[in-house]
């Protein structure tokens, strides 16, 4: 049996942070990645980019092809594992493989969630036109079949529905987005905000369809909830994604809104360590446990993993829902939690609206063109104290005009 | 390692920074070229704050040891170098303005193709200093090795 | 009075097609020349507030501006030109007494321009002073007479107090208040690194600066602003201001809007009041008064310090040096007509006085009759331009000189010669914060000791080129000069031959 | 027109020689130092050479010694009149020259051997300073008297000096006719010079004299400064003002040959910085005292002094200058050559450092 000191299952963000985050500490000994996907590690919110045309396959990679040469990674592609035997510090590989770890990170990501609904194939990969949108391989999978005569449904109006919608809308002759709830982004945006997007991406020729869903898949049509039927040639299935929780919670791990790990992302297996999409975390916002499946988050996270698998001990206790996305020209920054008092604005160029509760910035919406929306991300980072800092400008310009003067230069006259 | 600070004491906001900046990475020669010439205006990488009471400072990435921009990537193509400079790679940025999300200093900005622009220290223009450094007419903005000095 | 006579002086050329409206013209001028028109997307210039002190042009990063004269002439003819047609306009405007600021430019003779150095060929080799020893080292002050040695032949005598200059140039007086605290604080650490003085001027001297206070000469004039006991100790010397080259006679206003908080302070005048210095002392009104008051510093410092008498350089110079001699002070510093000024009534500045050359030969010469050369050095002032005039100077007898005008310039001083209204586009004549902030003390300092260093390398080049290997032995050296186009009765006043001879 | 000595100032390029016997014994006949400084011929033009020696005239050892050139007989009556009213002459005759084919136009040449007349109420009233006295006679007649000059005049030393080569002027002069315990001699290379008698070098004032190769970048700097002390630079040559800054450094400043190399060939502040405390005070001190005494440009000089000479460099050593040793006897010169032309056999031959003042005393 071999036998390394790090092992990592999965390659993506979470995985990357990991590998970086030990080679702060460590240097010498060598990382084991293994992976179920064929390919590199590749940056999945890219797919809907590469779908529309914007990027090229070959520039997908998350990281440069020298990278785990360069980190003295041992990449192993296209090999489930199927167990991790937390007592022996072992896991099984699908190929029968029995492989040793001193530290194990487990940043298997996240999977698409799909409602129930008759007519939904047992296995998607068995269909042709059906999908759902979070991997490379179904962005391949529509590419191969999507023309411009196609007729695009999608199920879901949130980030992944509507970026699958604006990689599609100028290549195919319809689209049309389904979603149960009144809005879209209901996850991400409120009202005024989402009314915002939605126009916007009607004006580009999505079509929405709202407080509605399918209930039943038929060959060339779906059925609706109230009763309409639409045709398709393709099928989009984006309402959501679940964490990847099952080798921890077989290993016996706890899991609760993903896996559940201490701020310095051990599970609660010892020498387990899990990051990315796949956990739970404590959004510092609201203080609550969430499963925040966002590339930063699992990047930073991994990070954090690693070091403490390395020997360096280091927290991460700052996570909190951070969203930026773009719909054909429209920016939108979402942050932190919707409590508070509000501060809104609107002009024909930014939609703002700030969130701030016991002096602190709690979350913010900005919809235009976001130049210096990170001032607020900092600020809510930070947790800084509001009442030392001009609000005014704050709210109507952020910029480091808005600290008092030694702030300042902290910020710009001393080493970062 | 050397890095641009600004002494806001010295800065008379004039903005010949964001100038020389956007001049230096226009790949023209001529600034009236530059600037007069072509339906875009060259973007300038830092940005002057002017305040009340006659403050102004240059802001500009602060290239951090911690990186937020770098480390919120969702292409990668946004990578510290061996100098601990960050550095865009244009041609792998998709313009989702994460970085821009995640940067504390409010220094990055987006080009005319969109995608992201910022301060790489002219590491591939000037050489040696930086424009905004060689030519900030008050010395408001110096390169220095400042880390471990308070 | 509905009819301004007066043309603006000064054109704006802008050319269009350099010009990329990047506005930093219209951030710099304090006189609000520059404007940017949004409705047709230009660059616009009210050209009657351009006093051309070129910060725009220096600024502007395409050079696509400049400032030039108007060619708009009046009727004029050789007796009424247009200068003085325009300052009688002016005059009929205002019913005042004409302003000018810095050095007269007037069209008098430069004497300086007059005299040409020697330089050694075969019989005595040039030394180069990259390979050999070359000092420049002065120092000014009294010298012993005589030196007495114990039984043991073991030196009693002391050296008495003394300046010591690394080379002999000084920074000559400059107020703080008629200068910026960034002007003074570049002064004094120039000074300070070159291991020269710089001068307070009669403004006092600023809490900060207190630090470079061996290289310090603190100044009491008639005002006697900001004059204490740690202030007359806090120097390396104490100049005692008699009269000023650009205004003989007369003595020095500073407006109150110049007089800020801190101004006020180290002045020890309310803000906001103007201060007047009196034309004389008004306890010196002949040489003895003087003496007296010599004396009295000298007390105040318990005899550490060397006293400095300025003088303006005034027809009977050499006589009223003598009796300077004579009256206790260390050092005697004339000042010429051709010296700057923060403010003076033009009429004054351009006829009254007679240039430093003159006044210096005059003096070193009567000095030396007289047997007294000895008792006190001497330091001229007013319009020292360059390496050159430093050591034709020095070869007439001076032991250092005064740079003024030649210290604005390094700091960025154009000669627009508006000092008085304040609004000094370069941070040196003005007190307003946005203004004084121009200049930074690093780059202001920095370029004053590459000034001064790139002039000492010319003087050790140009001794170098003498054979004379310190600057002592060229103290006086008038051998080393010839004159060019002047009469014998200047060349008498020189104690130097003609070119040829 | 030339112009001569006097009217203009002439640079010249120069040899120098000196021979002391420590024992100060007069054992070093003229003929010495002539042999010594026609070894440099090369080094003077014929536009000057001049001798001094130390201990020449024994039996009139008490009495000043003046050796005047007289351009015409009304000169010689003025001076003489003159010398008549204020000193007793106790030996006056013609200085022995023999005919030489090379040397022409020769003034009259006379020596006085001559005693101050004080008044009592001068001596009462101690005023009397003898040298003080002398010089201003010296001063009087070289200045006020036209056609005549004292080229000499210093106790038991002579300067014996014309327009010529040295050894032909040695040999005009009848030196080998005289023994000295010193002898300093110089050929001169003038650029522009009609040749006067007086320009010749050496030049001396009482018992210094001075020889002198070089030319002196500070001249007008020190002469400036010296006439302040009543001293008149009549003939505008750098071995009058060193002499006259000697005379004011030794005699009314009291200061020793030692201390006045430190003042003339001055240390630079660089070595000054590096000296013990008290020595870089002292010499501080005297630079800053004597400033205006430096010599620059290239010097070597031979100071010949009643008992003792002194040679010194400029502090840069722009100028060659050697000496050695050999048997009680000390030479100098120019160029080696020289020395060994009269000593061949000479030992510790070596080259001082500029401003290193090489001081040699009889033991009397």
């Amino acid at each position: 049996m071999k036998k390394y000191k790090y092992v990592i299952i999965g390659n993506s963000a979470a995985a990357i942070g990991g590998v970086q985050g030990i080679r702060k500490g460590d240097l010498e000994n060598e990382i084991l990645i293994l992976t179920a996907e064929p390919w590199q590690t590749y940056s999945r919110p890219l797919i809907s980019y590469w779908l529309q045309g914007k990027v090229k396959r070959e520039k997908m990679y998350y990281r440069e092809p020298s990278f785990f040469t360069e980190n003295n990674c041992q990449v192993r592609y296209a090999i489930p594992v199927e167990k991790i035997n937390p007592k022996e510090k072992t896991i099984n590989l699908a190929d029968g493989e029995i492989i040793g770890y001193k530290n194990l990170l487990v940043a298997t990501g996240s999977v698409p969630f799909v409602p129930p609904m008759i007519g939904l194939p047992e296995n998607l990969n068995n269909t042709t036109n059906i999908f759902t949108f979070t991997t490379l391989e179904d962005a391949i999978g529509i590419r191969e079949i999507l023309t411009p005569k196609s007729k695009v449904v999608i199920l879901g109006a949130g980030l992944i529905g509507l970026k699958a919608a604006e990689a599609m809308v100028s290549q195919s002759q319809s689209v049309i987005v389904v979603d149960l709830a009144n809005r879209v982004l209901p996850s991400v945006l409120q009202e005024k905000s989402s009314d915002i997007v939605k126009k916007h991406l009607e004006a580009q020729s999505v079509s929405f369809i709202l407080e509605t869903s399918i209930t039943e898949i038929l060959k060339k049509d779906v059925l609706l909830s109230d009763g309409e039927k639409i045709p398709y040639d393709i099928l989009i299935l984006a309402v959501g994604t679940k964490p990847q929780c099952d080798l921890v919670r077989e290993a016996g791990g706890e899991i609760g809104r993903g896996i559940v790990t201490d701020d310095r992302q051990q599970t609660s297996l010892k020498k387990v360590y899990a990051a990315g999409d796949c956990t739970q975390s404590l959004d510092m916002t609201s203080d609550t446990q969430k499963n925040l499946a966002i590339l930063p988050n699992a990047f930073l996270q991994g990070e954090v993993a690693g070091m403490n698998m390395a020997g360096e001990e280091t927290y991460y206790d700052q996570a909190f829902p951070l969203n930026s996305v773009g719909f054909m020209g429209l920016y939108i920054f979402s942050a932190g939690t919707y409590e508070g008092v509000v501060y809104e604005s609107e002009s024909p160029e930014e939609y703002k609206k700030l969130f701030i509760k016991d002096n602190v910035l709690k979350g913010f919406i900005i919809i235009g063109d976001c130049m210096r929306g990170g001032i607020y991300t900092d600020l809510i980072r930070e947790q800084t104290d509001l009442s030392t800092i001009d609000l005014e400008m704050l709210i109507s310009s952020p910029q480091i005009m808005i600290f008092n003067q030694n702030t300042r230069k902290e910020k710009l006259a001393q080493s970062h | 390692m050397k890095r641009v600070y600004v002494n806001e004491e010295w800065c008379l906001g004039c903005h010949l920074c964001e100038i020389q900046c956007a001049f230096a990475n226009s790949g023209e020669t001529d600034m009236v070229k530059a600037f007069n010439n072509s339906e875009k205006k060259p973007i300038s990488r830092i940005t002057v704050e002017d305040g009340a009471d006659d403050i102004h400072f240059a802001v500009s990435c602060r290239h951090c040891d911690t990186p937020w921009c770098v480390k919120g990537c969702i292409t990668g193509a946004l990578t510290v170098n061996d100098n601990g400079v960050v550095q865009i790679d244009e041609t792998r940025c998709v313009g989702c303005r994460t970085c821009i999300l995640m940067c504390p200093y409010g220094c990055l900005t987006v080009g005319h193709n969109k995608t992201l622009l910022k301060c790489e220290l002219c590491v591939e223009n000037a050489g040696g200093e930086p424009s905004c450094v060689q030519r900030c007419p008050n010395n408001a903005i110096v390169f220095e090795d400042r880390d471990g000095v308070l | 009075m509905s009819i301004n006579f007066i043309y603006p002086e000064y054109e704006v050329v802008r050319n269009e097609k350099r010009c990329i409206k990047c506005r930093a013209c219209e951030r710099q001028c304090a006189n609000e020349v520059h404007s940017y028109d949004q409705e047709f997307d230009c660059m616009e210039a009210q050209e009657s507030q351009c006093v051309d002190c070129q910060r725009c042009v220096t600024l502007c990063p395409t050079n696509a501006l400049k400032i030039v004269k108007t060619n708009n002439r009046y009727r004029e003819n050789a007796n009424w030109q247009q200068q003085t047609m325009e300052e009688i306009f002016r005059q009929a405007d205002t019913g005042g007494v004409l302003l000018s600021s810095m050095g007269t430019p007037k069209d008098y003779p430069n004497y300086f321009d007059k005299i040409l150095i020697n330089a050694s060929q075969v019989t005595n080799p040039p030394i180069d002073p990259l390979r050999e020893p070359m000092e420049s080292k002065v120092f000014l002050g009294k010298k012993l007479n005589k030196l007495e040695f114990d039984e043991n032949d073991e030196l009693l005598s002391e050296i008495p107090p003394q300046i010591e200059l690394e080379m002999p140039i000084m920074f000559s007086a400059m107020s703080y208040g008629s200068i910026s605290e960034n002007a003074h604080k570049s002064l004094a650490r120039a000074a300070t690194e070159l291991g020269i003085c710089y001068n307070t001027g009669e403004g006092g001297l600023n809490q900060d600066l207190y630090q470079y206070g061996a290289n310090t000469i603190v100044q009491v004039a008639s005002g006697r602003f900001g004059v204490h006991r740690d202030y007359l100790n806090a120097g390396a010397a104490i100049e005692i201001k008699m009269g000023q080259g650009a205004k003989p006679g007369i003595g020095g206003h500073l407006p109150g809007k110049k007089i800020q908080e801190k101004v006020s302070r180290t002045r020890m005048i309310p803000v906001g009041v103007d201060a007047i210095s009196p034309a004389p002392h008004h306890d010196i009104y002949s040489i003895e008064d003087l003496r007296q008051l010599i004396f009295s510093l000298k007390e105040a410092t318990n005899y550490k310090k060397p006293v400095i008498v300025k003088i303006a350089a005034v027809h009977n110079v050499a006589a009223i040096a003598s009796g300077i001699a004579r009256s206790g002070a260390d050092i005697i510093s004339i000042d010429g007509f051709r010296g700057g000024t923060g403010a003076a009534p033009t009429r004054i500045r351009d006829n009254v006085g007679i240039p430093i050359e003159l006044a210096l030969a005059a003096v070193d010469q009567r000095l030396r009759d007289e047997k007294i050369r000895n008792d006190v050095s001497i330091v001229v002032g007013g319009s020292i331009r360059n390496s050159a005039d430093v050591v034709k100077a020095i070869a007439l007898g001076a032991d250092a000189v005064y740079i003024g005008t030649a210290a604005l310039l390094a700091l960025g001083c154009h000669l627009c010669r508006t000092c008085h209204t304040g609004k000094c586009n370069w941070g040196i004549a003005t007190q307003r914060e946005d203004l004084v902030k121009r200049l930074n003390p690093d780059i202001g300092s920095r370029r004053l000791v590459n000034l001064v260093s790139a002039w000492n390398h010319e003087i050790m080049e140009m001794m170098g080129g003498m054979g004379i290997n310190s600057i002592e032995a060229l103290k006086g050296n008038r051998l080393m000069l010839r004159g060019i186009g002047m009469s014998a009765k200047e060349l008498e006043i020189f104690g130097i031959a003609h070119a040829g001879e | 027109m030339l112009k001569k000595e006097g009217e203009i100032r002439i640079p010249s390029g120069c040899a120098i020689s000196g021979i002391i016997n420590k024992t100060g014994e007069c054992s070093i006949n003229g003929s010495s130092i002539v042999k010594s400084i026609a070894h440099m011929h090369d080094r003077s033009n014929g536009l000057g050479g001049g001798f001094a020696g130390y201990g020449i005239y024994p039996e009139y050892a008490d009495q000043y010694a003046f050796h005047v050139f007289y351009e015409d007989m009304t000169a010689r009556e003025e001076t003489e009149r003159y010398l008549d009213r204020y000193f007793e002459m106790v030996n006056l005759s013609r200085i022995p020259t023999r005919k030489h084919p090379r040397i022409k136009d020769e003034p009259q040449i006379w020596r006085y051997f001559v005693n101050p007349i004080f008044t009592l109420l001068q001596e009462e009233q101690e005023e009397i300073d003898e040298k003080q006295f002398i010089v201003e006679t010296v001063f009087h007649i070289n200045t006020f008297i036209k056609g005549a000059y004292i080229f000499s005049s210093g106790k038991n030393m002579g300067v014996f000096k014309a327009v010529g080569f040295p050894e032909d002027v040695g040999e005009f002069y009848r030196l080998e006719e005289y023994d000295a315990y010193s002898w300093t001699a110089h050929g001169r290379y003038p650029t522009n010079t009609p040749g006067w008698w007086g320009g010749a070098h050496p030049f001396a004032l009482l018992d210094y004299s001075i020889v002198h190769n070089g030319e002196i970048s500070s001249y007008d700097a020190n002469r400036r400064f010296i006439e302040m002390f009543d001293y008149k630079c009549n003939l505008q040559t750098d071995t009058e003002v060193i002499t006259y800054i000697i005379d004011y450094l030794n005699r009314k400043q009291g200061l020793n040959y030692e201390n006045i190399a430190k003042i003339i060939a001055a240390p630079f502040w660089e070595e000054i910085k590096r000296m013990p405390e008290a020595e870089a005070k002292r010499i501080t001190l005297f630079r800053n005292t004597f400033a205006s005494l430096l010599i620059t440009g290239p010097f070597s000089i031979i100071l010949g002094f009643n008992g003792g000479f002194m040679a010194l460099n400029d502090r840069l050593k722009l100028r060659s200058m050697v000496t050695g040793e050999k048997d009680n006897i000390v030479y100098i010169a120019s160029e080696e050559c020289a020395i060994r032309a009269i000593c061949p056999d000479i030992e510790n031959i070596w080259a001082p450092q500029g401003g290193e003042p090489i001081i040699v005393r009889v033991n009397r």
